[in-house]
Parts: C-alpha cells; structure tokens; sequence
C-alpha cells in the first residue's frame, strides 16, 4: 500500500454506560482506496463513523486529517475539512425540494453572504445539476424529499454527497433494500468517484458489494476491530467467516 | 402444548387477493394484483423500488385501504383492519425500524402481549418460546429499543411479531440493515417454526440469495402488477432473475 | 341636523372586569330609555358599543372606531388604565370622553377633552381616615393591586395614615393576574393590623376578601368605592367590609333619584351601585348639554360640549353638579358597610 | 371611516412586521418562540423611552429599539442552542412570563401597568409624521423593508441552511453548518425586525404599557403566523389581516346585541381559530399536504 | 411560623397543580397534543360542579356532573378537533392554535352563561382554624391532601396495572406503529383525554371551593400544567405531579424573601432554570435533543 494515509483514527474508544461501543479500534484510510467496514449488527460501525465525523465524542485516541488532529472538532469544521457522510438512516431536509437539498449541502459558510458572488453561485449550481444527473434525479429536481420513493431518497443522500466534491466519503449502508438495478446503478457511482482520486469508507451488509467495490475490508465485532485485509484475506479467515455467515458461535 | 398436524396443502389458501388495486393522492399504485398465499408456503415478493410490495403488505394488514378488490382470509372475504387481522392470527413487520425507541425490549414485548390479549401465565411461556428462538434477544432484554443497533431493533421487531404464534406472517424487508449471519440467524428460526407449525409466510425481500433459500414460490411484482410466478430454482440464473426488474 | 345623536361607550365587555361593564352598560340604558321618554331633543341618540377588553390596547382600537367610524363626539369610559390609553386618539379628533368608573388620581386634568364623573380616589380617602380615628385604627396593613389606581391609594394612604397616629405598617402588591393570596395573607397576619385596605379591582378584589376571611383575618376590612359592586356584596365573607364612595342616598325623595332608583329596582330586583348612578348620570349630562346647544342653535361637536361642561350645572341623580376645572366632579363621599348582604350607609 | 381603516391599515403593518420576524423563526429556522410579545415590547419600551427623554425622530428611535431587542434575543439564543421541540417552547414560555412581570414592576422604565403616555409624535429628519396618513405611509415603508429582507434572506442561503437545520440538526451539520451561529442569526434578525415593529407601534399609540406585550400578545402573533401559513413569505401577513380585521368585522354584524357583543365576538374568534385549523392546516397560503 | 404556614399554602396550591399537571401531561405525554384548551377542561369542570351545587345538588352528585362534563370536553377536542387535524399531518403548532381558539370560545361561552365575574360558594370547609398559634389550616386541606393521594394511587395503578401505561408511550412514540402491532391508535388516544381530563376535575372543585373560579382562570391553569410537565420531564406523569406540587410551593415560599408581586415570575424563573440547566426535567429520560 502506498497511497498516503489521508484520515486516520487511532486507538479510539467510546462507551455507552456500560457498552463499550468502540474499543481501541484503528483505522487508516488511504487516498482513492475503498475500505469496507464490516461486521454484525451493533459491533460499532455507525459509531466509529459518529466518531471521525464529530457527532460523537471519543472517551479515548486520536483523529487525523492528513496528519492535523480533527478530535473534538464540531461536526461542521470536520465537515468542512472535507468529510462528507451518510446516515443509516438518511436524514434528508424533508421539507425542501431535491434540488434545494443538494444546494443546501454545498454552500459552504452559514452566513448571511455567499462568497463568490454570482460566479460562485453559478458553479455551485452547474455542481448541483451535474450530481443530480449522476444520481439519475433531474427529472424530480423540483419534488420535496419526503415524496421520493425509497430507492430516489437513497440516491438523494449520495448526490447531496457527491455535489459536495468532498475527497472523503463516508457511507453507512447506503445500498441497503436497493433492488439489483439500483444497486448496479449505485456501484457504479462509487466506481466513478474512486477513479477521480476519493476515498471511501463503506459500511455495508451486502457481500456482493462489498466484494465487487473494497479495497480493503475492516472487520469489526463487540466494538473491537478483529482483522483488516484485503478481501480475499477477510473472506478466507474462517473464523470470521463463521462470525458473519456462519453457523453460530455461542 | 400439542404437537400440530403437519400441513397438507388445504384447497383453500390462507390469503387470498383478487383484483386489488390503491393509490396515494390519486397516484396508482396497485393496479390489480390477483395473489394467493398457500396455507404452510413461504412466498418470496420480489420486485423494484417502488413496485408496490410494501403497499401491497399495507393493505393486506390494513394500515392503508384499498380502491377496489377483495381480500379473503381462508376463504372469508373480509375488510382488513389492523386489530381485526391481528385477532385473525396475522402478524406484519413493517419495513424499516418496527420498534418504539423509547420502549424497552421487554416492554415492546408486553405490549405485543396486550395486542394478542393474552394473560400473563402464557405471556411467559410465549416469550420463553421467541427468547429460545432468538436467544440474543436476551442481551439486551432490558434495553431501550433507540439504543440498539439496526440489526438488533429488527430481531426485536420479528420477535414480537411471533409471540402471537401468527398463522400468517407479513415480513417487509427484514434484511435491510442486517449482517448477513443476522439475517441467516432469523431465517433460520422462522422456517423452522413456519415448518413446525405450518404458518404462511409472505416475504418481501430484496436480498434474494438468502431469500430463496427459505422460500417455497418467488412472485415477481412490476409497477403494481404482478408479472411472474415461479419455483426459487428457476431464478437461480442471475441474468433471469435481472430481467423481472 | 336629522341624523341622531351618537354616544360611545367604551367599557370592558370582555376580560377582567367584564362584570363592571355590564353594570356600565345596563345603567347606560336606562339613562338613555329615560331620555327617550322625556321627548326633549329634536333627534334621538343612538348607542355605540366598543369592548375595551378591559384592555389598554383594546381601548385603544376601540376609540378609534368610535371616534372615527361611529363618529361619536361623546364616548364614556371605564376603567383607568383603559382611559390613559383611549385618551391621545380621543384627544386628536376632539372626542369628549366622560369617565364613570377609573378613580385613578391622574385622570383629573388628563386632557381638556376628559371629565370625570366620579369623585376619584384621593377625593374618596378622607372619609376612610375620619372613620379610622375614630375608631381608634392604628396599624394599617395594604394589599395594593400594583397599578395606577393601586399605586395612587397606597401613596394617600403613605401620606395621612400619621396625621391620624396611624401607621402603615405592610404593603403588599398584587400582580393583575394573581389570584392565590394565603401565602400573602400569612404575611399580613404577621404584621398583626388593626384593618387591612384592599386597593384592587374586579375579580381579583372579590377572591381577596374571601380568601382574606377563610385565612383567619378578623380585622375590618375595607376599600374604595369599588367595593359597590354587586359581587361584592353577594359574597358572604364580604360581611361587614367597609367601603367608602360618593353619597349615595337611595331613599332620597328627590324625583330625579326615585326615578333611576325605581327604574333600576324594576330591572335588577336590587339596589343600584354608584357606578350605575355614574353612568345613568353621564346620559342625562349629555342631554343636558345636547339640549343646552340646540338652544344655542350651536353645533354638536367636542368643543361645544366642552364649553358647555366647563360652564354649566347640571342636575344629575344626588344632586346638582359642576364641575372643577380640571374636568373632576365635586361631590361628598361617604362610607358604607355591606351588611346581610347589603349596602349599608355607616352612620 | 377613512381615518378607522387607516388606522386598521397602520396595525396590520405593525403587526405584519411582527408576524413576518416570527416567521422567520418558526417558519424557517423552527425555532418555536412564544416569547415575541417580549421583545416587540423591548422595541415599544426602548423606542417610546428614547422619544420622550432623546429625539422623537422615528429613525434614531426604531434604531435604537431594534438594536436593544437584537441585543436582548440573546436570552432566547441560550435556550434555543441547548433544547428544541417542547422544550424550547416551554423555555420561551418561561422567558415570556418572566418579561411579563418585569415589565410591570421596572416602573422607572416602563411606567409598570401604568405604562408610558405621551410619546411625541413622530418625526423623521425634522419632518412631522404623525398625521395617520403619513404614518401609515411610514408603517407600510417598514412593512416592505422587512418584506423584502426576509425573502432576500430565506431565498438564499441562510435561508435553505436554517431549512436544512429545522428538518435535520445533525444532518445540516454533516454538510458544514454551523448550527449555533445559524440559529443565533436567525433569532437575532427576527428580534430585530420585531424590535422596529415595537417603534412603530410605541408612536401610532402613544402609549404603551405591559398589557399589549404579555404571553396572549405572544400567542396571537405565533397563531397568526401558523393560519396564514408558516414558512411562507405572505403567509404572516395574511394572517395579520384575517386576525385583525375579524374582530373589526364581527362588530359590524347589526344582529349581536351590545351587551354581548364582546362575549359573541371572542366565541366566533376563537371558534374561527380552530375551525381553520381543522380545515387549512397548513394555513391559508400554506401547501396543502397529503 | 410564617415558613410554615407558607409551606402549608404551598402544599395546598401545589396539591392542586399537581393533579392538573398530571393530566396535561398525560395527555401530552402520549399523544403529543399540546392541549392547551386543558385550562377550558378545567374551568368548564368547576363551573358544572358549581351549577349543579345550586342546582341543590349532592356534592358527590355535582363532582360526578364535573366529571362528565370535563371527560365530554376532552374527548370531544380529541376526536373533533385533533383528529382531524393530525390526519392532515397538521404540524404541532397547527394544533397549538386549534386549541388555543377552542380554550377562546369555552371561555367566551361560559362567560355568556355564567358572566364573567367570579363565582364560588362558601363552604364551612374552607374556613381556616388556628391549628398551632399563628397556623392557620382549612379543613378543606385534609379533603385535598386525602383527594390527591387516591387519585394518585388510582391512577398509577391503573396505568401500570393495565398495561394502558405502557399503551400510551407506545403511542407517544409512534401511533402508525402501534397499528402495526394491531392495536388501535384512536382508542389509547381517547383513553389519554378521558384520564387527563378526568384529572383535572378535582382540583377543579377544589379550586372553586377555595379561590373561587372566574372564565380567565383557564390560562393560568395551562400556563402552570405546562410549566410543571416541562420542569417534571416531558413524558413523566410523576414527575409532572411533583413538578406541580414544587411550582406550588415556590411560589408560596419565595413571598418570604421577595416581595409579594414577584411570586408568580418565581415559578417562571424556576422553569426557565430548569430547561437550560436540567432539560431532561426532574424525572424525564428522554433526551432534549
Ligand atoms: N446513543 C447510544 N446510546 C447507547 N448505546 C448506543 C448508542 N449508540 C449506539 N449504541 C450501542 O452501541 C453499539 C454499537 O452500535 P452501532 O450503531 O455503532 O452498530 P453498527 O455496527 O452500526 O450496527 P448496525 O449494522 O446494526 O447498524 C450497539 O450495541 C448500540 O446499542
Ligand atoms: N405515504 C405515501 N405517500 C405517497 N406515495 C407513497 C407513499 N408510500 C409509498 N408511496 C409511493 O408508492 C409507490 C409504491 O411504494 P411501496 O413502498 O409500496 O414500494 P415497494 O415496492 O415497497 O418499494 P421498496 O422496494 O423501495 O420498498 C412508490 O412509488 C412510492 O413512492
Ligand atoms: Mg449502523
Ligand atoms: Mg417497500
């Protein structure tokens, strides 16, 4: 491997109470590599993401950006380092056309004043309209989000990513319940970003996507990372195998 | 309790639907869909986004009403209400999280008690009964259901739907979110008491590798119709299976 | 002219004191029936109604439509609060206004445009003190409603408690809304009093007493001329409060008197409230002055009816009146005890 | 009847204004404040004080006010950063009842219930515009300001941020807003306008006190916001005109007799209130939605 | 001596809003309504109760007719008002101002029947008696405190024995999911306005027997009711309960230090703390975020 290491997560904890959601748990992210985060249900996946992005604090460990800290960073200057991620469970601007959400994602300052003036605005629309098309929403640019139809709000939270031009991608699930014409579509989005050089981390359940677009896979049980490697390293560990697939281990 | 007679396929079946059609603000969605679940099958949906399976699931439990058709439990027409199809003996689990944050798992699971009416002895015994199925459960038994993980909130969600030992099950994507062992680990269980027992399963699915497995018919659903019905086997070309979407 | 004449009202038909309007407008019916039967204007007056809501704002708005829709060069108003704010619109387009029921000190000399028909407050307090003297009251304890009028009552009561040998010897201000006074009560009875003043109004006033008598207050009571409402007097824990007010004397043999007091007893069954005689009387002042400019051959219009107040007298159920220049009624007070439910005069 | 529609007129432009700012915050931001009344009467107080001891002119006044009732949002910022839904509503309330009593007890500010009599007239610039033509004028100068503000602001950026926040916190964060900076904005913009609002009002009365700045002030500015349709630009003001111009309808009906007619008037009000919001609850220019 | 006594007045008032708070809380706490007409259920029960005591009716006969009465106006807001409502999808504010008309026009309504003045009876129970020197207690404090302590158990152990508790959070989560698990939504909504209507009835009567009541009373009781929910964390009926009793006894005991106008800002003061310091309220769990 020899692509740099772009964002790293070293050693981070983090409990709830009593659960330890996320121990000790390190992970590299390299430039344009696609890394799966698998593992079943509750071993800590989302919450590594809430970690790196910011929503949530670690109890322990470090977070880099190229080399800078990011911890206890607010959500939104992690954002704004380039982080761009998806949630499990969406989190659309329901209320605002599909158009306004992809805008709403990318224009960069909270304030009352865009810079740019109207060159900027003009070339945050041209982004606006090229992610649509990739995603394949044009045709519902005007709709409010919570009229879309489940596989149109999937995509809605990938070209809202997208538009963004973030170099670093994380996505949780963002292939789940996709019949097998959507999840082609969907593959190939990524396929398309990776070429441009972005990095992606993936958090997903379906082996064939997995399979089809990671780099690497981290595996993840009881908040504890128990193997990274490539996939055919991951899919021949039988142990793990048994984890995920396999008979029961109780 | 008693050991039940294995099911022989019975003429009548368990559920039937005849020219059923819906929609949402005047928008069709079901544009007649003709469908019958055996009594003991497990009938495997399968369609693209937005074909109308989980609408179809709405209505059969009677959460959405239906424009036109009818529905015939064993044969009796009826109109599907939810409190009317539970008392029936069916059960649905709704896509998604089926699962109130708030609530504790065992909570969830009193409730689900209540709906069925039963009294507190046989509560028991039927928790008993899903905890042995899906031992897991027992983790986090007195946990906020919010604080689980999605895979988790879906075992919940299945769970409570069997305590009532429904003889016919509406399951609504039960993978989504779920690691495949997890699911592996819930399909497992549930054929097994769908053969102990001779429930009629209806399965909207989209993850049909595993799907198939436990499935006995696979229909197909297009834009509010249905346009295949056939043995899991013979899907198990991929390039077939690619052009029902 | 052949239009008819137009009187205002603007009294608190909703909100707090909404009791106090109806009796406003009840006595202002009457006036204006008995008008209609003397026949002695050349065109009818005609009524027009606006709710204050018993509200600055609501007075507000409801001036304006009157002085501006209804176009009525003579509108009565009601409580002080309401009168301060109706005052500047009523005062720009000329609109004389007759006040029946504020007795809050600052509304004499509001404007040239405002009269009082009603002693006020500070006019009412030295008849509170003779009785106090005599009675031996030493320690005062107040319970001040913390507005206008209450503010004006607790400073009167401040300046001549010691000129009796009287002291005030607690102050205790109520917010409008407030309605639960035993923790207040527990206060008063600390200060051990020989007579609590209540300086509040409508409602709450009414819970006051009450409360006051279920807390185990002995002590006299005893407040302004509010205490003439018919609430008051139908609360059986208002037993003997004293209240002091402009003479009212419901036996006097006068024709004007047994008129209003007999047309009164015929509708109600009971005895008027002196606001009642307040704003029966302000009807019969503006046919007064109506009729004094029909004489004239003058116009209608706020500053002939001004005039006509500042010069005239008039005779007005208890008496003739005039009025001072400031725009205040002089009239003596009296005061009075609710006794089986009635108002009795103290001898 | 020129001078009373006038007079309407001036009210439903200061109201406009208020409702417009409210909307700002719960139509746009969800911030749902029903402490309004509170700092439309820091604007009304702060207005009428510096018209009676500095200069009547409206413009230093207004000024004066609307910076006083932005400073001030302050207090409702803290809560609005740290709870939402209920809770916040409830942390408004607070704030509103404890405004209430102290602007009943500042006597040496706000006069108590008394409240402040007198304010001059208005004058803009050394020239007089308290003629009500001329204030209506003045009122509906403000009203289209404030107008054209919110809709430059909630069509651009701000505004679709501040959307994104009300329909995901954690999700308008993922993409780089600040949430703190944003919703303090938006409560101190709303405050603002508001604050003018109170000017206008302080001066078209000349006289204020406590009762026209208490929690029901509050509550019939948020419902007048929700029945014209939150979260649209003419919404507010429709509903301004349908609350305002109501009760002065209801009092031209010749059948309710005088004795009642405050009684029957507020029935019909507040059941008109509810009866549009069973049938337009989006309000009256809101979508209609499923 | 004056602590006590202020403490006792405290308790009293406290008694009262606790059993109001209870049923706004209820109702709020399963079915998310912000039912700030709860104040008309409140004033339409204690002037019932009064008609029919002058009506010369037994007292037990009267608070049955209060009881009717309230119950009959909660579920009428319930089914023809918020129903329709909600299956509009009307936000919470929709409902707010629905309820806010209707607490308008109840009041309005009683003041044409009743006039808006303020009306009570005298009872020899409200009359105080020097229990200790310089303690004075009514009897009808023993009648409260015995009144909320059954009403209480009553209803706790209704809730926790029935399972409808659990029903209600059930629904305050998520009713389309509640009919999913067939049960009916409609149903535990309607049981939520009968029991947090029905709460209202005895403070109510109380309050009529004591203070007295008036038509603008209906405010001040919402005003309190939502306060007490918030401070005694949203979706906790005890904790509203306790809430209510603490908001009651604030504001009687702060008369000791702070002069007596400020009384009811305490309160306010109190809840505003509460939210920014302590959102979860004094029992709640779920976060305020
Ligand atoms: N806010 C929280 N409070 C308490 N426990 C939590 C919280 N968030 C997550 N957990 C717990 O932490 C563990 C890890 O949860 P997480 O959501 O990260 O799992 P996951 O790997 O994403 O699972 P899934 O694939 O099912 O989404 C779970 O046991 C969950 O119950
Ligand atoms: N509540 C609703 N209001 C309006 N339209 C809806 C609603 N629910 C579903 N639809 C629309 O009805 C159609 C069918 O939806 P349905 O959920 O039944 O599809 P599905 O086959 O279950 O799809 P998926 O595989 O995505 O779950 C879709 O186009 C969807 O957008
Ligand atoms: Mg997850
Ligand atoms: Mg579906």
């Amino acid at each position: 491997m020899s692509e740099p290491i772009l964002l790293s997560a070293r050693g981070i904890s983090r409990s709830f109470g009593g659960l330890a959601a996320v121990q000790d748990v390190t992970l590299e992210l390299r430039q344009g590599v696609v890394t799966a985060l698998a593992g079943p249900n509750g071993a800590g996946k989302t919450t590594l993401f809430n970690l790196i992005t910011g929503h949530l604090v670690p109890d322990r460990g470090a977070v880099e950006l190229k080399g800078e800290s990011i911890l206890r960073q607010k959500p939104h200057k992690v954002a704004l380092k380039g982080i761009a991620r998806s949630f499990q469970d969406l989190r659309l601007f329901g209320s605002m056309s599909v158009y306004d959400n992809v805008l709403a994602a990318i224009e960069p300052t909270p304030w009352l004043w865009q810079p740019g003036g109207s060159s900027g605005a003009a070339a945050r629309r041209l982004e606006v309209e090229r992610a649509l098309a990739a995603t394949g929403l044009e045709e519902l640019a005007g709709t409010r989000a919570v009229d879309l139809s489940y596989a149109e709000t999937k995509f809605l939270s990938m070209a809202r990513i997208i538009a963004t031009g973030a170099p670093i991608w994380l996505l949780d699930e963002p292939a789940s319940g996709l019949d097998p014409a959507s999840r082609s579509r969907f593959v190939k989005l990524v396929r398309d970003a990776t070429a441009a050089g972005v990095t992606v981390c993936l958090i997903e359940h379906n082996l064939d996507i997995v399979t089809e677009l990671a780099d690497r896979i981290a595996f993840l049980d009881q908040g504890r990372k128990l193997a990274e490697g490539t996939p055919a390293e991951i899919l021949g560990n039988a142990e793990l195998i048994a984890i995920y697939f396999g008979e029961r281990r109780e | 309790m008693s050991v039940s007679i294995p099911s022989t396929a019975t003429p009548a079946p368990a559920m039937a639907v005849r020219g059923l059609r819906a929609s949402y603000a005047g928008r069709e969605v079901l544009a007649g869909i003709d469908l019958d679940l055996a009594d003991g099958e497990v009938l495997c949906l399968i369609g693209h986004n937005g074909a109308g399976k989980s609408t179809l699931l709405k209505i059969l439990f009677g959460l959405h009403p239906a424009d036109a058709g009818e529905v015939r439990l064993r044969s009796r027409a009826l109109k599907p209400h939810p409190s009317l199809m539970a008392r029936d003996g069916v059960a649905y689990v709704p896509e998604g999280r089926g699962v109130f944050p708030g609530l504790t798992v065992k909570e969830i699971f009193t409730l689900a008690l209540w709906s069925a009416s039963l009294d507190a002895g046989e509560g028991r015994a039927r928790i008993d009964e899903v905890l042995e199925l899906l031992p897991k459960l027992r983790d986090f038994w007195t946990k906020r259901a919010g604080q689980l993980s999605g895979g988790q909130q879906q075992m919940v969600s299945i769970g409570r739907a069997l305590l009532s030992r429904p003889s016919i099950l509406l399951l609504d994507e039960p993978s989504i979110g779920l690691a495949p062992k997890l699911f592996q680990d819930l399909l497992t269980p549930i054929r097994a008491i769908q053969q102990r027992r001779g429930m009629s399963i209806l399965l909207v699915e989209q993850n049909v590798g595993e799907a198939f497995a436990v499935s006995d018919r696979v229909v197909a659903m297009k834009s509010g119709v249905t346009i295949y019905e056939g043995k899991p086997a013979d899907l198990a070309d991929h390039a077939k299976l690619l052009t029902l979407f | 002219a052949t239009e008819p004449y137009v009187l205002g009202t603007l009294f608190p038909m909703t909100g707090l004191l909404s009791e106090l309007g109806s009796i406003y407008t009840a006595a202002t019916a009457l006036g204006l029936e008995h008008v209609a039967q003397d026949k002695r204007l050349s065109q009818p007056i005609v009524l027009k109604a606006q709710d204050s809501q018993s509200t600055p704002q609501g007075g507000a708005v409801g001036m304006s439509k009157l002085a501006n829709v209804d176009r009525a060069p003579y509108v009565l108003v009601g409580l002080t609060g309401v009168a301060k704010a109706a005052e500047p619109i009523a005062t720009r387009a000329k609109v004389v206004m007759v006040n029946g029921g504020g007795v809050g000190p600052d509304l004499a000399g509001l404007s040239p445009y405002f009269w009082n028909i009603i002693p006020l407050a500070n006019q009412e307090l030295p008849t509170a003190f003779s009785w106090m003297k005599r009675n031996e009251i030493r320690r005062v304890a107040l319970i001040y409603l913390d507005d206008p009028l209450g503010n004006a009552l607790r400073k009167g009561l401040q300046d001549g408690l010691p000129a009796i040998g009287a002291a005030l010897v607690g102050e205790f201000s109520a917010a409008p809304s407030a309605q639960q006074f035993s923790a207040m009560i527990a206060k008063i009875r600390e200060t051990k009093p020989d007579l609590v003043y209540v300086a509040s109004y409508g409602t709450q006033q009414t819970q006051i007493f009450k409360q006051l008598r279920d807390n185990g207050i002995t002590q006299p009571l005893m407040t302004y001329s509010v205490g003439g409402t018919p609430s008051v007097a139908a609360l059986p824990e208002s037993e003997g409060l004293l209240f002091t007010s402009q003479v009212a004397d419901w036996d006097a043999k006068d024709p004007l008197t047994r008129r209003f007091v007999e047309g009164w007893r015929a509708r109600h069954k009971d005895n008027p409230s002196t606001y009642a005689q307040n704003y029966y009387n302000a009807v019969l002042l503006y046919a007064q002055l109506i009729e004094r400019l029909e004489k004239e051959g003058k116009p209608l219009n706020g500053d002939t009816l001004r005039e006509g107040l500042a010069t005239g007298t008039f005779d007005l159920v208890g008496g003739r009146a005039r009025f001072s220049p400031s725009g205040a009624i002089d009239m003596p007070t009296q005061l009075n005890r609710v006794q089986n439910g009635k108002f009795e005069k103290v001898s | 009847m020129i001078a009373y529609l006038v007079n309407l007129a001036t009210l439903i432009a200061i109201f406009g204004i208020a409702a417009t700012s409210l909307n700002l915050l719960i139509g746009y931001a969800g911030i749902f404040s029903i402490a309004h009344a509170m700092f439309f009467g820091i604007g009304a107080y702060v207005a009428a004080q510096v018209a009676l001891t500095f200069s009547a002119d409206f413009l230093v006044a207004a000024l004066a006010a609307a910076v006083a009732a932005a400073a001030l949002s302050l207090c409702l910022a803290l809560p609005a950063l740290r709870v939402r839904g209920e809770y916040f509503v409830a942390a408004s309330l607070g704030l509103q009842m404890m405004a209430s009593t102290l602007f009943a007890e500042a006597h040496g500010f706000t006069g108590g219930v008394g409240g402040l009599v007198g304010i001059p007239p208005a004058r803009i610039l050394g020239f007089d515009v308290a003629s009500p033509d001329a204030f209506l004028v003045l009122a509906l100068a403000c009203l289209a300001l404030t107008l054209l503000a919110v809709r430059t602001l909630m069509r651009g950026s701000f505004g679709r941020s501040l959307m994104a926040l009300r329909d995901s916190e954690s999700a308008a964060e993922a993409f780089g807003k600040d949430v703190r900076a944003l919703k303090t904005l938006a409560v101190v913009i709303g405050c603002f306008f508001v604050g003018i609002a109170g000017a206008l009002f302080a001066f078209h009365m000349a006289f204020v006190n406590v009762e026209s700045f208490t929690l029901e002030q509050s509550v019939v500015l948020m419902a007048m916001v929700i029945i014209g349709g939150a979260g649209t630009l003419t919404g507010p003001l429709v509903g301004v005109i349908a609350l305002l111009s109501l009760p002065a309808a209801l009092s031209f009906l010749p059948f309710i007799p005088s004795t009642q007619i405050g009684t029957v008037q507020q029935f019909i009000y507040g059941a008109l209130m509810t009866l549009l919001m069973i049938f337009r609850p989006s309000g009256l220019v809101g979508l209609s939605r499923g | 001596m004056l602590l006590t006594q202020l403490a006792v007045a405290g308790i009293q008032t406290g008694m009262l809003y606790a059993l109001t708070a209870a049923g706004f809380a209820l109702i709020f706490g399963a079915t998310r309504v912000f039912h700030v007409a709860h104040g008309a259920t409140f004033i339409l029960a204690g002037y019932a109760f009064l008609e029919a005591m002058q009506m010369g009716a037994h007292w037990a006969i009267a608070s049955l007719v209060a009881l009717t009465v309230a119950v009959a106006f909660g579920l009428f807001m319930d089914m023809l008002v918020y129903r329709p409502i909600q299956k509009h999808e009307g936000s919470f504010f929709t409902v707010f101002v629905a309820s806010f008309g209707a607490g308008i026009a109840m009041q309005a309504l009683i003041q044409f029947f009743f006039g808006g003045g303020f009306a009570t009876i005298s009872l020899p129970l409200t009359r105080a008696t020097e229990l200790l020197p310089g303690l004075y207690i009514a009897p009808v404090f023993w009648v409260a405190l015995a009144v909320v302590l059954l009403v209480f158990a009553a209803i706790t152990l209704f809730l926790e024995r029935t399972h409808a508790g659990l029903g209600l959070r059930a629904l305050s989560e998520n009713p389309e999911l509640l009919r999913a698990y067939g049960l009916s939504a409609r149903r535990l909504s309607a049981l939520a306005f009968v029991l947090g209507s029905a709460l209202a009835v005895p403070g109510a009567i109380l309050t009529t027997v004591t203070t007295g009541i008036q038509p603008a009373d209906g405010a001040h009781v919402m005003l309190v009711s939502l306060a007490a929910t918030v401070v005694g964390g949203i979706g906790s009926i005890r904790g509203a309960a306790l809430a209510g009793l603490v908001l009651g006894l604030v504001e009687n005991l702060v008369v000791s230090v702070v002069d007596t106008q400020w009384s009811q800002a305490a309160s306010f003061v109190m809840l505003f703390g509460f939210i920014l310091f302590r959102p979860n309220g004094l029992m709640g769990r779920a976060g305020a975020r």
